[in-house]
């Protein structure tokens, strides 16, 4: 019989070693360690006395992680009061990740805000095993878009859709990504951003017989697998493990995607289209 | 060779169940944890209103198991209802499981939540880290825990499962108590403690509600020893819950009293399949000792002392 | 940098000390405990009549850390009081640990067995696998507590410290007790449970006393647990044991409040110089964080919260 | 830091597979299993529900393990009532060992009762390593010796001394080992029997200057290192950790060594020549 018992999880608070605003309300924080991790997985960060809460792995790489972070409420408002030197709490990686198959010839990323971050690894890798990349973003307005210098140094092709077209074509990420879907031939398309627009992309993509894979984000209590918080109606499976990172045909076999997901107590909450 | 367990009245497939609070938030996580393996689920505990419980860190694991704050997080009653529907389809028995901050409470949760969509209900009388609830309220003397099962006892015609904690003492009375409250079957045991982990980095308790109940391996001899301290004290059906990981560990709470047992934590070590291998490993020793059935070795230890 | 501790007047060069019941047997293995870094150390347990303890096996580890039913064999108060003598010349202080059936016995055993070979004496009310003593005899609730104290306190004018169950219920209470009868300390926490370990392949208790007491791992989370809860009940010194096996353990209950620690089970996982590799290790720690010495963390936990 | 947490020692249960008598008092129970054990080390034996004890292993190879066990009370008058298939605990190899170096020209071992077990396997290795060995044995009479085919096979030269003459010398195996010692160049000599014809051959070493390892047996419970009912007066060390297996140099600094030992309660037994 193996012997699994001994596993220790528990957050190892680490110093932030350098912050780097990205938008008015996405902030980068760096720590000075790496993790291993696949891009799509995320970690679970620790404020002592405030809460722990999930976030994708932005950079792991060159003894660093980065994750970027937008600031929507209690927890990560009291981290954009954090310096340099701050300690916070880190555990993972956790959860499935982003495949890419070296066969792939040409692919299709569609960020939509702080899901641009794993896209961006995901990049990285695709285009060192010579995958073309077109990589599409979208944002109310140019200061809002992530990542323009990261993604040149990759090499990808950057597609952009600006609402206010001060940036790229004017209107959607959606809509640009889904007229992509149509001209070109992608391989395989990633998306990560707000579960509405994902979720329209993703029955694009089944419409048009295009693999797809799509990160899911459900309420994460342990990220364990135990507290059962982001199983998701359908398969019942957990974000956390079998999750966030799923094929398109598999997240449009759930339920509850692009239409609803539950709250800290379980009560459910519907998505509203506010883009 | 028979590997199905009865307790109370309900025929389980297999003898593990999925133990509350771990996975069984909703209808779509029991059916998966069910196609699993497990011969039966525990839901969630539900309360009245719906909660929020406690801010994380809800969880961490340490050397020897887990530490849990959760604190009961749930959508309510009215909520809950609606989500637990269908159960019959889900292919094993779903056992209700609810909570209240006294008798009369545990008595309005029993009329307004159960019905025969469940196959019995689980009152839990043994947190040990939720405040109003629990061992923090008192509910696992004696006393309260007849008082309560009593006030579920007249409300509904579901098996009555009392839910007890490993820190009742003596426990033996405990488990009495239930019975002559009209108790149906004892699930023992809830997790202990409460314990502490600090961050020696900052000094801060990890656990956001500061300390947790401890499951998993650090758990698991104290529930075998409550399992067979409850078997010399009633004749009550016991199922067994806490740290069973691999098969022996329920082939142990089986031959010391349990018809059936509980996984939690388990999950964490082996797989959300931790119901099909303890359920393969349990088979296999079977196999080996030439049993057909799991009465072969139900009570094993205290027939042994005659 | 300055590892020593300071307990009811006690100095210790640093803060291990060798729990009661673990190898100090002897003079001689006193002095080989000191020789591999015990600030200081207990003695095994010290009853009136000699005592051949449970037959083995009396102790047995499992997944999560040790269960023991020793049944404090000892040779009695007066070939114990032989054999402990010239502790001074061992290099730290010696602690005498007494047991006894109720306050009367308590306080024959600390006429008759103590004397300035001690640095203080350490009265175990707490063990919970031993008919007639500790838990099994109630000498953990407040009243028992607060009465032995007081009998052992008019006897002796050695520190007296006493050792308590995580068992106790609260925890705060025992404690207060105590310190009402005259204590000087508290030592938490001693084994908990009891657990029981069941040989599959027999159906038998491996335990000749079928049960006993947990300690290491296991144990640790609730032991800082109840630290904490005793360092907001009372102002007594604490000395903290229970799974203490790493420097980051002892580091855990200083934090939250003992002023040192004792160690056990750690001498099963990593040896008996565990001493020395705790104190190296706190030592570390101190270093990396700049402090001078251990006041500078001690009670850290509870200071944040002011 | 190393995580040494995990560690489980709980009796295994076994079948006896074989047993066989070797002399009036002597049995050797067989079982189906290995444990790599060397010679000197000792495994616990556990007889539910009557107690566990500490026995000197025979026999470790070919898939078995053997112990040769003499009856003397209450535990072993059990043992000596079960048959094949009856099943007992075990667990082990615990203690230190008799040490052979390879540049041993000629060594000499002296078993006295069942102490002639973990010398015949030690014998067996040195004789492997092209190693002369003497081998003494002493009991009161031919009927009462230990493993004559045994070292026959092995090809040890056997030199025996029983009280009535019955088969090899008559006299005591301390009196004819140490006239041994005396006449021959030994390398080592290796002594396990009862304690205070080991101190006599072991003072008698010291005396000629040979260097000689004993196995010193204490009053086991645990095997541990944790209950220290095993601890010896002098060092203070366990003997089911430092010991049983010690250099001579180190029993002759310890207080206790052929003087007395500690009961269950700790209460000092002192030993009596009774031969
Ligand atoms: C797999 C995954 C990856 C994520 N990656 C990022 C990332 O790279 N960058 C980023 O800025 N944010 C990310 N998030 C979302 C991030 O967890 C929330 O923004 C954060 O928890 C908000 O906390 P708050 O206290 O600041 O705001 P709150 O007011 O508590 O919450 C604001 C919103 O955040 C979401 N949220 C809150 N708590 C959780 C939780 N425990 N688990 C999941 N969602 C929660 C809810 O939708 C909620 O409405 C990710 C979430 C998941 C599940
Ligand atoms: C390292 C070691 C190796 C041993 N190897 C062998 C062996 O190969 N064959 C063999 O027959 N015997 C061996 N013994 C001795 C064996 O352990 C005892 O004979 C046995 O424990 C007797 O138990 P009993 O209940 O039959 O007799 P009891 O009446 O309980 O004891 C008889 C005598 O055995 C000794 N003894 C009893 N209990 C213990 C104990 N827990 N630990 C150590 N000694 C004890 C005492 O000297 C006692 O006076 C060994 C002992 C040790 C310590
Ligand atoms: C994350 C978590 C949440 C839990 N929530 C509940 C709960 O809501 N109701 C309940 O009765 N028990 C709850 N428990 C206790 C378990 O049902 C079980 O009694 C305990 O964990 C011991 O079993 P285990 O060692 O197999 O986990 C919870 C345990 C864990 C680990
Ligand atoms: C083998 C063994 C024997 C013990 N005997 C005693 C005893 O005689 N008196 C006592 O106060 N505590 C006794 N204890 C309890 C320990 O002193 C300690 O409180 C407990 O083991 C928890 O610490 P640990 O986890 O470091 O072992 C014993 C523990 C063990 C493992
Ligand atoms: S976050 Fe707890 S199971 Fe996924
Ligand atoms: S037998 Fe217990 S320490 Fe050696």
């Amino acid at each position: 019989m193996e012997n699994p018992i001994g596993k220790i999880e528990q957050p190892i608070s680490l110093p932030i070693k350098r912050i780097v605003r990205e938008t008015e309300h996405i902030k980068t924080f760096f720590f000075n360690r790496e993790f291993g991790s696949k891009p799509g997985q995320f970690m679970i960060m620790w404020i002592p006395r405030v809460n722990e809460k999930p976030f994708s792995i932005a950079y792991d790489e060159n003894g660093e992680l980065g994750l970027s972070i937008a600031v929507v409420g209690p927890f990560t408002e009291k981290l954009f009061t954090f310096k340099e030197g701050d300690l916070v709490g880190l555990r993972g990686p956790y959860g499935s990740w982003f495949k890419l198959k070296p066969e792939y010839k040409k692919v299709l990323m569609v960020g939509g805000g702080y899901g641009t971050a794993p896209l961006a690894t995901l990049a990285q890798q695709a285009v060192a095993q010579g995958t073309v990349v077109d990589f599409c973003r979208g944002a109310h307005s140019k200061n809002l878009l992530l990542f323009g210098k990261r993604l040149n140094e990759i090499g990808v092709n950057k597609i952009t859709a600006t609402h206010d077209g001060s940036e790229g074509t004017q209107g959607s990420a959606v809509n640009l990504a889904n007229d992509q879907i149509d001209k070109e031939q992608y391989d395989c398309v990633y998306i990560c951003g707000p579960e509405l627009m994902e979720k329209k992309i993703v029955v694009h993509c089944a419409e048009k017989k295009v693999l797809c894979q799509v990160s899911i984000e459900r309420h994460m209590k342990c990220g364990f697998g135990l507290c059962g918080q982001c199983c998701i109606d359908g398969s019942g499976e957990r974000m956390c493990k079998e999750g966030p990172v799923t094929t398109g045909e598999y997240a449009l076999k759930q339920k509850e995607f692009g239409a609803y997901h539950r709250s800290k107590s379980g009560l459910l909450e519907y998505f509203h289209d506010d883009h | 060779m028979d590997l199905s367990a009865n307790i109370a009245g309900l025929t389980l497939k297999n003898p593990t169940m999925l133990a509350s609070g771990v996975l069984g938030v909703s209808r779509a996580s029991l059916k998966n944890v069910i196609g699993h393996g497990a011969g039966a689920c525990v839901i969630k505990s539900i309360s009245l209103e719906a909660r929020a419980g406690h801010n994380a860190p809800n969880i961490i694991t340490f050397e020897a198991g887990a530490i849990n704050a959760v604190g009961y997080s749930n959508p309510g009653v009215d909520a809950a209802k609606e989500e637990f529907s269908n159960l019959k389809e889900l292919g094993s028995p779903v056992v209700a499981s609810i909570i209240g901050k006294n008798a009369d409470e545990f008595a309005e949760m029993a009329e307004r939540f159960l019905s025969d969509e469940f196959a019995a209900v689980e009152a839990v009388l043994s947190c040990p880290h939720t405040p109003g609830y629990g061992t923090l309220a008192g509910q696992n003397t004696p006393e309260n825990t007849e008082k309560i099962t009593k006030a579920i006892r007249k409300k509904t015609d579901l098996p009555v499962f009392i839910k007890i904690s490993p820190d009742s003492n003596p426990i033996g009375e405990v488990a009495r108590a239930a019975e002559a409250g009209g108790a149906d079957a004892i699930v023992a045991v809830n997790t202990m403690g409460p314990g502490m982990v600090v961050d020696i980095q900052t000094g801060q308790p990890i656990l956001d509600f500061k300390m947790g109940g401890v499951s998993g391996p650090a758990l698991h001899p104290i529930a075998v020893r409550c399992i067979y301290d409850i078997h010399k004290a009633t004749k009550l059906p016991i199922i067994g819950c806490g740290g069973v990981t691999f098969g022996k560990d329920a082939i142990e709470m089986m031959m010391v009293g349990a018809s059936a047992i509980q996984i939690g934590t388990g999950i964490y070590y082996r797989g959300i399949d931790v119901f099909k291998k303890v359920t393969d490993e349990i088979a296999e020793f079977m196999q080996r000792k030439g049993y057909n059935k799991l009465d072969g070795f139900i009570g094993l230890t205290h027939k042994l002392e005659e």
